[in-house]
């Protein structure tokens, strides 16, 4: 079987049975079951609890024999000391893939640490898919899988969408995900593999690239445990044109100490990583602002050609602070070409501006006809890659503008990042259902706009044909 | 090549002596200033003419450590008069103040004019292998940090962005209508010191420190290899 | 009379005249009189509009020496040409303060140019106060005075609090606020002086320095026009301790290109506001997002003594960020008291940690004496100058967790800074109306610490006495 | 004071002369180079004497501007004997390329050792007025950007401030074991460059280019006023 193949029975089961399912819903071992019925997962689910006859509802079994059909997968939420018997059991029942949201091994102590093996040795031998153990779980989006017990789906939404966001850390990656669904990013799958014994970021890293219904891949980085995986992986998102962006924390980290060399001495840990991701192709970034505007520009497909930004703004001082954001993140506003300015100037009043960044002034934004044509004669020109709309307040004109953006990102290749100063609920929800890419200040529409570029510089680097060694 | 290694880390030596180092070099295509080991003055002086002046001449002898304090150093040599006045004069001077040691020679080298100093270095990183180094020279690399690391081997273009990552890359450029350095001789050494530490188990550390970066070419002044003793 | 009971008359009119007032309450004209009303200025306005016999209701005044009772502020939005009539008809009204919303003077070409310099002129020669012209206003929000058109207020509500927002762009100052608002800020004054012909922004400054409903003042700047004036009151602000903030843009503008010389080449303009700026004691921040985190922690009037954060985390992955940003802000995590690490450890389960930054686990979270005891104890060491709580999601135990952080916040001077990933509006609300400063990215929360702290040490650094020279 | 900007404001000098800089300097405890000018072999040889060597000598004539081409400089000059003989050899070799030049003497000025080089500045704004700058020495300042602003006149206290908000300042500190540079010393320069500035209408510019940094003071290597000519 293929490692697709096999990740399949752990990443979208058709059956699934929990270890120590409990009755009480909000418990870890009730939520998984809790999650799965809620939110509507069609395939079968045994609870497993000698305890109860059902639980929420569903019959339970009293051990893993007992289960009236095959199941895919197996999430044990029991004592780490049942752990070993439980797998012996799932084996005995041909169940493929495991998952172990327990705690109490190689995180804790050497005592853990011999578990942790024990558990590693008997599944290697058996061929057994592991996820874990001490994870949170994952959530198959489409499948509406919820193996996870994270409290960020108590709150009764499960926002499908093209991101695949793994964090190796449990709690942040149901913090992320529920800051992300109040932005408008939507998921395919969301992971947290824990100790990852045996399934590695790697490996989930490497199903998301092929899994279809992922456009592009987030990852909250502690460390890597399968670089040459990784780097594979990464060389296929590339050519698939998949961005992986990660997070990766640890840059404080001190290099080593007992270096015998200049290099040695420099050459801290988070450095060499740093090199490995720029040169397997994955774009790194440093804090979860940044990861969701990394999701905001990726969930669109649109790609851009170069560092050259049109900006069109309602006002002559958001100029400044774009090109002050520009500088930072080594973009550049270019001058647009003289009909470009031409065509401009015969819409804009003359308080206005028809250089980049385009002063279009209050008065434009009345009418949809002259806005869109102005928006459209920007993003026409050949010195830009993308275009940034810069908006604030306006909630009144708000029909025409976003008309005039939607029509304008329909018929253009180049991506439309807009800054709305202080928008209303309504003109964000507009904004993420069309996942047209929305900031809320300046500087950080920017830098999503140089993610884009660097993206795009990456994977032509990446690409390179190896010959001109 | 590997002999030079093996040899070296037989006699539990850490680091490859100088001579040993300009060998590696040599074979990977790394420049070194143009060195020699004479061991009378009529062959130094002839050194001296053909490598072109100024040179240094520095004291071989395993029983010196400290070159300097022994009088086994002398730079700036400006011609073969002088070259030869020198000789004699180290040759007695390191007599008088170690009448023990056992002198194998003299090694001769050309003194390198001012250039811009960067840094390559090299190690063995336990979880991703070789990687390498580019940086700017002189004591401000530990203040500005301004280094860039990749995974080795690498290829001429990941060299180039590796030099254009670090500041240091602006005056490598030219500025003020100064001519600009020899980019990709720079780059050629990058990919070469890749392939040295990616293809020799070992090394454990290399420090190039500084090369000094002319309009044609740059050349290592100072190769330290660490080996792998254990 | 002194400039501070002069700008009296402008800030804190009892009374306003509108020239130029219009019955449609939409339009620039309109919308200062529809405010006046809405938000309930206590004092008397009179619409002044030779078209009409009442306006929105009010009785309308055919010209500016009709109206019945004097006026301490004239508003006027009329046509560029009117302007110096108008000027001449407040003066012979004894009106002592204008504020002139009308574009079209200096801003706009050699003509408006030559119109303002008659303006000031008079003005100058007359003792009149002048705001604007081509502003936006300002409201002072403790009198309800509304003397703006910006479209934020349309909104409907009026956020009363301790922050002076002051922005020399007419259009960021609306968008601004209404940001801030939507972040739980409060104002006393927001204020946009336009073309700052006559008052000037440092003359604001100096107003809010003096005012006592103003905590500290935060600038969007894009130049200064009167640096001495500004010095002095920033002299001020520091020794009432009432931080001044701005967001200086323009730092990507090039410097001079003939200089002479190696300094002069390197000394662009920016830089040498930023030494000013030091020097006077004004803390310079970079993006908006930057200026409401300086509302957020100077609203609460607590300061740090030093740069040295006790990390309190619900999880052991938000320590490495916690770590990061410090690195990034030259913040420092210190190493926490023998007795302090002995009383944590009494409390946290062996997974957690008790060293700084101190990571609790889920399990302390649930009972109120447990998790008040140990955030208690972190904040009483005394190699801790601020305390950074990390939460995410646990809405379900928002009653204890809130609770001790209002009891904690209560009993020590040291400053108290909350992450809250995922935090639901209800719990943002509840930190909104403590003023105890929230955050929804680690990054962001250590750069607010860090805020407080750069604040301290520029205090002490303007303070030195001048002898030591 | 006054006086020597004025008479050269009247002679139309843009730059200050290199002797007049030096006298401003000394006025303002600005430290520079002992520097003389001489107009005998004897006397160059007893100034050398009493500066201590190694010197560097170069010729003073107001008709040649390029000095190094006529011969006009000799740098490294280690005693009194290669003082005399490099007088001689300087005034023999100017006079065959330069017989129309009228020689005023010779500056004869010690040579500073090797330091940490950092730059002060100082300009007059229009908006600001006086304003100062410290930052790094060397080709990189202008890639680095590693300077700090000041408007001046500063304190002891501010001028601290701005010499540790560069990165230079860690070396300044001493790296790797090495000596602590004299940042009091530094420190009361920037004051007195601040003063300068800043109690001067005649100046426009000043460059200090490099200062070199000792553990035990610092030194003006090369003063420029620019000076206000209008
Ligand atoms: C796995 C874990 C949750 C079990 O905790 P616990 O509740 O103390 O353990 P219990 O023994 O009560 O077992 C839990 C449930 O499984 C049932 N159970 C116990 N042994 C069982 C067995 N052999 N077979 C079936 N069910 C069993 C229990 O009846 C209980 O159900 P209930 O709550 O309805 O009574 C706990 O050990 C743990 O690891 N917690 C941390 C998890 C974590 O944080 N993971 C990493 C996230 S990043
Ligand atoms: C001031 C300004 C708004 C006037 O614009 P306008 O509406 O074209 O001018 P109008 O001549 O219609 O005058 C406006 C109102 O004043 C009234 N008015 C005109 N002249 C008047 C006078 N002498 N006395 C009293 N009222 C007068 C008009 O009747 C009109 O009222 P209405 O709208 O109810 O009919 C416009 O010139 C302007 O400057 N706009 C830009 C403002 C701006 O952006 N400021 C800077 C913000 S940062
Ligand atoms: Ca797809
Ligand atoms: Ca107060």
């Amino acid at each position: 079987m293929s490692n697709q193949q096999l990740m399949k029975h752990l990443m979208a089961p058709d059956s699934i049975a929990v270890l120590g399912a409990s009755n009480r819903p909000e418990s870890i071992g009730g939520r998984p079951i809790k999650f799965l019925k809620d939110y509507g997962f069609k395939g079968a689910v045994y609870p497993i609890n000698p305890k109860y006859e059902t639980i929420q509802g569903l019959p339970c079994y009293k051990d893993i024999s007992s289960i009236p059909q095959k199941a895919d997968l197996l999430i044990i939420i029991t004592k780490p000391n049942s752990i070993l018997q439980a797998m012996r059991d799932a084996k005995a029942r041909k169940i493929p893939a495991v998952m172990i949201i327990t705690s109490g091994f190689s995180e804790s102590g050497d005592d853990g640490k011999k578990l942790e093996e024990a558990l590693v040795t008997y599944a290697r031998d058996n061929e057994m898919l592991v996820m874990g153990p001490n994870c949170q779980g994952f959530v198959n989006f489409d499948k509406k899988v919820t193996a996870t017990f994270t409290g960020a789906l108590s709150r009764g939404n499960l926002q499908q969408g093209n991101i695949c966001l793994i964090s190796q850390s449990g709690a942040m990656s149901g913090m992320l995900y529920a800051m992300a669904v109040d932005l408008g990013i939507g998921f395919s799958y969301l992971i947290s593999g824990g100790n990852e014994s045996i399934v590695t970021t790697s490996h989930f890293i490497d199903y998301a690239v092929d899994d279809d219904r992922t456009d592009a891949i987030c990852v909250y980085m502690e460390g890597i445990k399968d670089a040459p995986l990784l780097k594979a992986a990464a060389r296929k998102a590339v050519e698939q044109d998949k961005p992986i962006v990660a997070m990766k924390v640890g840059k404080s980290e001190a290099g080593s100490k007992a270096a015998s060399s200049h290099t040695g001495a420099l050459a801290s840990s988070d450095a060499i990583v740093d090199s490995f991701m720029k040169q397997s192709g994955i774009l790194r970034v440093e804090t979860t602002d940044d990861l969701f505007d990394a999701m905001k520009v990726f969930s669109n497909g649109k790609r851009s050609d170069g560092n050259r930004i049109g900006v069109v703004s309602i006002s002559g001082g958001a100029g400044v602070v774009m090109a002050d954001a520009c500088e930072k993140y080594q973009m550049t506003l270019p001058k647009l070409s003289g009909e470009t300015e031409k065509e401009l100037s015969a819409n804009i009043p003359a308080f206005g501006s028809p250089h980049n960044p385009v002063d279009l002034t209050a008065q434009v934004l009345t009418a949809y006809e002259k806005f869109y044509h102005c928006i459209e004669t920007v993003a026409a020109d050949e010195s830009v890659d993308a275009v940034v709309i810069f908006i604030g307040l306006l909630e009144h004109l708000k029909d025409n503008l976003l008309k005039a953006i939607e029509d304008l990102n329909a018929v253009t290749q180049k991506p439309i990042l807009v800054t709305w100063l202080a928008a209303t609920p309504e003109i964000k929800s507009w904004f993420y259902e069309k996942k047209i890419p929305l900031f809320e200040d300046s500087d950080r529409c920017i830098f999503g706009a140089s993610l884009l570029w660097r993206y795009t510089a990456l994977k032509r680097e990446v690409m390179l044909p190896i010959e001109r060694t | 090549m590997k002999a030079i290694f093996q040899e070296n880390i037989q006699k539990g030596n850490v680091i490859l002596p100088e001579l040993d180092a300009h060998k590696v070099c040599e074979a990977f295509g790394i420049d070194c200033p143009p060195t020699k080991l004479v061991t009378t003055r009529e062959a130094c002086v002839e050194a001296g003419n053909q490598m072109g002046y100024p040179v240094v001449i520095k004291i071989f002898s395993k029983q010196i450590i400290h070159k300097s304090d022994a009088g086994g150093v002398i730079v700036g040599i400006q011609n073969a008069e002088a070259l030869s006045e020198s000789y004699d004069c180290m040759m007695q001077t390191v007599a008088e103040r170690c009448p023990d040691a056992i002198i194998e020679g003299v090694v001769i080298q050309k003194m390198m004019s001012k250039g811009i100093e960067v840094v390559v270095g090299a190690l063995k990183n336990e979880q991703f292998g070789p990687v390498i180094m580019f940086g700017m020279g002189g004591i401000y690399i530990e203040v500005f940090k301004d280094v860039a690391f990749r995974l080795a081997p690498i290829t001429v273009d990941e060299a180039k962005r590796m030099i254009e990552e670090t500041k240091i890359y602006e005056l490598l450029k030219g500025v003020r209508g100064e001519k600009a350095s020899d980019i990709d001789a720079l780059a050629a050494m990058l990919v070469n010191v890749g392939k040295l530490i990616a293809t020799h188990d070992e090394i454990r550390e290399i420090d190039f420190n500084p090369i000094i970066c002319y309009p044609d070419g740059c050349v290592a002044v100072d190769a330290r290899f660490v080996l792998n003793t254990q």
